[in-house]
């Protein structure tokens, strides 16, 4: 049996890494997949500080499989409260036709 | 006469050293569009080992130091890094264009201290021979903490109060450098704003989180290593013959940055610019002031004080711009680090070093 | 002339790169993308070794495209069933509306 | 209000990362998503220089929200005439369901 | 009662090496929550350079040195890394809570070497002016590979015999720490159970494994290079006066590492605790013993012997964990990793390394 | 006979340097399937720290130089990079199955310059005592810009002629090495073919594209920083003793290079391979007859001989490549990047040094 679901999408800033993931996981998902960003959007301008010279990502991608709209909604409104008032960042959710393998979903 | 000729002298042979020179090979590099970078990597390891180094020296120095010469300094330090925030609380930010909360992060930015400046002191002050207390590299903490905390309260003071006035959301501020537009804005839910209004700032957090960052723990372990186990066999090998070197690819970095960042600063407005080049001098006075009165009260040497100026001229580059986007969360960062990565740290390493060690030998004889 | 395809994602344990990719090829897919990843899942607690401490992403996801829901659940299965039971994974199938520009698919 | 949206993905070799930002850029999108990737595809035997002994990822994946799909074959098919001849690269385009949180779109 | 002060007090001297120093302060400065960190690069390249060095000293004395004295030596490597394997497998295997797959791989870490704890351990014999054979550091592989090979066949034999008996699928024991409820698992097809009850363990693959690891093979191409060319020029200026400041690095790196696996070795219960404390000592015991009927027929020498100790005290921490990994791939890595990380290492490098190194002294007059 | 036993007793010295034993180390440890990896971090540290030290080298040295005694030689130089890519297009793109914007791209490949290669020529002289002009290493660029701009020149007046001639797309020559079907290509809209007919090659972006190369921007840099400031006590304590021991990492990372290109080099054809090994001995000698003119007439020192011809013989490897590929697209990477790091460097270096050294010094007496 495969299973339903959709695919949060969240781009922000690094340093927010923890605190995204911490809401990720209160939310109940199962789990989430990050990874290392660049990238540019309305808020390029601001700047991450550290040394760009060297070049370094300063954006990270959350994706997160979710099995309800709702929990995705919920997980971006806290995202988007808390933070994108002051960090850059979007989120966005995509379909995913069916889960074939996971050990917990 | 004779003192300034002494002087002038004196600053003109440092502008010659490979500090200075790596600095600005990085800075041209870069304007020229090369492709040279170091990676990322080599660049945070290279802090790391001359953080490391600078507390070692620190903390082997201080076993045989009798630490209440230490208070006064220590104090002082940490004036200066309130007073600093203070400074820049009244003056830049009533600048035009120049949003409250960016101009307090910058301040703080300001109040705070560059490890790789500090090491590049240290090393003329070693080239030229002048002496100084072995701890005098522990005032560090004293002052970027301070600072940083200062801005922290000052800029959520000054949130809470505009939002209580405003009756609401404190970035409903007309015409800023870092505002944006929310028209476009696409939400789910509309959701819902923070209620911030109950929250009172913390102290302890920030100071923790200044500690925990890897600039400080890196100075501050190094201290604790000198003083309480015996390096002085990796200390010879490694830490202290490397240190110039790595300097110079440091150096290197802070050019190439200082370059990159100037955009940034453009877009941010000239008061930034104009701000960043007379703080650190002025700052730089300002300690070299108090310090001198605590070369006179416990005979704190002039390279100490000359420490104490460079501290104070200096702009956090490693440590401090995170702890404030955390901090200050609305103040735009761009601002901040491009007013403190292009045009400060140039400035306290290029003219504030060779014045006030310059100074220091003058007034040494 | 645009085509129709599937996304198959796999999210796994990095120690595997080359025994997915190895799959992935057999299987006939005409290439695959690869991203270093974090995560955390149900089997979080299961540690990849190599120093935590200097920060190092211990996942890859990869990114199939394929003309099938067969060959993707060929893939999936076979992965599944090699790897699934001992290391951590995932692996889910998205939509694809079309590719654009491809030199062979 | 949420947004319908696509999401367009190019997956092309690193040289080649200012030239294809700027072209999405050019193009009016609001912003782009850019991960390093490696992969595999048709012209796989191409090397792209650099030590390989140092593991190096030597492709890009970008990811584009655009509002139409006119948008995303415009884009397409700019980075695919200039490049697509000379280098290796795909490019194909998902449905996104919504955007859900962004700062401008 | 003379020996013994004479010991203890070596013991307490050792204590405070840098080296240990940094092992400690790794382990306290992670445990305050610091973000220092040292990058994956850098760790690496400083893995590469200490057992490139190791492995140029080894090769440039191998080859004024009778090779038939290595013989007796290597096979108490040998033998000893295979008894720490049983050893293992028939006391925490037993334990309650240890499923028997993990205790064998933890058996397995231990039985393997640490690159860092024997640079570590050649350091401090350097300093304290103990000496030993040049090849001494070339036992590594011959205890290394033996254990990683016993470790795999004993798992899949024990695997294999569970699947007989239960006639189906080995992880359905029930109320094990590493397990985990399939209740919810996904499938898109219910695949198929792999068949591995023909596969019969090929012992060559496994050796060729751990042989083409980035440190053994470090290690055997500076014996290769040490051997066969003049490396006298790079050595003395590179691998040789850099050696003890990067030992340095990578013990902070390894306190680190420790202190953020503990929580992981946590979940896994305390057997794992108590055996990781135990076992370097004990495994470094016995082959010391060992070394010293090597010491008394052959006359390897008491510094030699005291690398034997260490060699068998310590826990792999490169190269091991993921050959145990692909190699039995049922164990739980937080089991064999944490207790090796958190408690084995630091315990073999903090207890072992003075132990024997003082040992060796006091023995040796 | 006396020339010539003198000669190749040198030579055979030659072969035992470490410099050597770690590029064919590289070889054996990846042909060998082992783990082993220096970080890309590490590598591009180690490139950068090397360059830098031949620029301050060469910077430091020029101030006390005659700097007329430069011109015959950089003029040497430009007229061997382009000739050496004359030399490709009329032999290596004459051979069956081999495309012309291949062969072209590999000869300009092989007309620029390495600068690892170049620093271990310059080691092997020190070590021989083989005195040299010092701004020798300034001959780099004179050498690799033409190569590469002429390369790229000839490939566009190519495949301008090519496209007037078939009146179409230039790619549909059949049956080459790198050609792919078009056939199962997915396009939205059978995208417009590039009209680039009327593009004409402009010659100053290639020149600045190299400048501005990480390779080329580090050695100007040390060039500068040598000539305009003082970095005598950061040379004498970092970039100089550190030399020959990265150059050794360095050779590792090539050997190793060497090996897993050797794949990509055999699928292109054994024309590329052929061309690899004679080619780099032929310049060589080219260029090491054009240095003995300037020997003669401008007493160019036989050391700076030697440095020309390992120049010519040397093919680039850090920023040759990326020009390349975005100078002449249509090339097929593969094909000289294969043929250059997979024999073409390890011949320059494993033959080509001993054997201009040794002549030079043969020569010298
Ligand atoms: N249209 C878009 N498509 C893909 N990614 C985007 C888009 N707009 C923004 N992003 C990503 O979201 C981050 C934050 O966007 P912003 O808050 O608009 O600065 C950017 O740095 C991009 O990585
Ligand atoms: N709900 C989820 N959403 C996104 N990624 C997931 C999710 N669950 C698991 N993963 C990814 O799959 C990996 C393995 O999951 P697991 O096998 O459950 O430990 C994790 O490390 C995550 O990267
Ligand atoms: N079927 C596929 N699925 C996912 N990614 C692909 C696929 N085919 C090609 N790619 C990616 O596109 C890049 C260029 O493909 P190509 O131009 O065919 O060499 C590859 O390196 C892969 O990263
Ligand atoms: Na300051
Ligand atoms: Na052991
Ligand atoms: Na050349």
């Amino acid at each position: 049996m495969t299973q339903q679901a959709s695919k949060l999408v969240i781009v922000t800033e690094k340093l927010l890494l923890k605190q995204v993931a911490k809401i990720i996981e209160e939310a109940g998902a199962t789990g989430y997949t990050v990874v290392d960003a660049g990238g540019k959007g309305s808020r390029n301008v601001r700047s991450s500080g550290g040394p760009t010279v060297s070049e370094t990502d300063s954006n990270i991608k959350f994706e997160v499989l979710v099995p309800t709209r709702e929990m995705a909604v919920k997980i971006s409104d806290e995202v988007a409260s808390q933070f994108f008032d002051d960090y850059s960042g979007i989120a966005y959710l995509c379909d995913v036709m069916e889960v074939l393998h996971a050990h917990k979903f | 006469m004779d003192f300034l000729s002494d002087f002038l002298m004196r600053f003109l042979t440092q502008l010659q050293s490979p500090t200075l020179g790596f600095l600005i090979g990085g800075i041209v590099v870069a304007s020229l569009g090369s492709r040279l970078s170091i990676p990322d990597a080599a660049y945070k390891f290279i802090v790391f080992m001359l953080l490391m180094k600078v507390g070692l020296t620190g903390g082997q120095g201080i076993r045989d130091s009798n630490l209440a010469e230490i208070l006064l300094p220590a104090v002082f330090a940490v004036a200066i890094g309130i007073l600093i925030v203070f400074i820049g609380r009244y003056t830049l930010c009533a600048l035009p264009k120049v949003k409250v909360e960016d101009g307090i992060a910058t301040a703080g930015l300001f109040g705070a201290v560059s490890g790789s400046t500090l090491a590049a002191a240290l090393t003329i002050l070693d080239v030229q021979g002048v002496s100084y207390e072995p701890w005098a590299a522990a005032l560090y903490p004293f002052m970027d903490i301070p600072a940083l905390v200062t801005a922290i309260v000052l800029a959520s003071i000054y949130t809470k109060k505009q939002r209580d006035t405003a009756g609401g959301y404190p970035n409903e501020q007309p015409d800023t450098a870092g505002g944006y537009p929310n028209e476009q804005r696409i939400t789910a839910r509309g959701y819902p704003k923070r209620d911030t209004a109950s929250k009172r700032v913390k102290i302890w957090p920030i100071v923790k989180e200044s500690l925990q960052g890897s600039a400080l723990s890196a100075l501050l372990l190094g201290l604790a290593l000198g003083l309480l186990t015996e390096p002085k066999s990796v200390y010879d090998t490694f830490y202290n013959p490397l240190f110039r070197g790595l300097l110079s690819v440091l150096m290197l970095v802070m050019g190439m940055e200082a370059a990159s960042r100037l955009g940034e600063l453009r877009k941010v407005g000239q008061w930034y610019a104009i701000y960043a080049f007379v703080a650190p001098l002025l700052h730089g006075f300002i300690a070299f002031g108090l310090g001198m009165i605590a070369h006179y009260i416990t005979g704190f040497s002039l390279g100490g004080v000359a420490i104490l100026a460079v501290i104070a001229a200096s702009s956090s580059d490693i440590s401090g711009p995170p702890t404030l986007r955390a901090g200050i969360p609305s103040a735009n960062p761009s601002a901040y680090i491009g007013a403190s990565t292009a045009v400060g740290t140039p400035v306290a390493i290029a003219l504030g070093i060779p014045i006030f060690v310059g100074l220091a030998q003058a007034l040494g004889g």
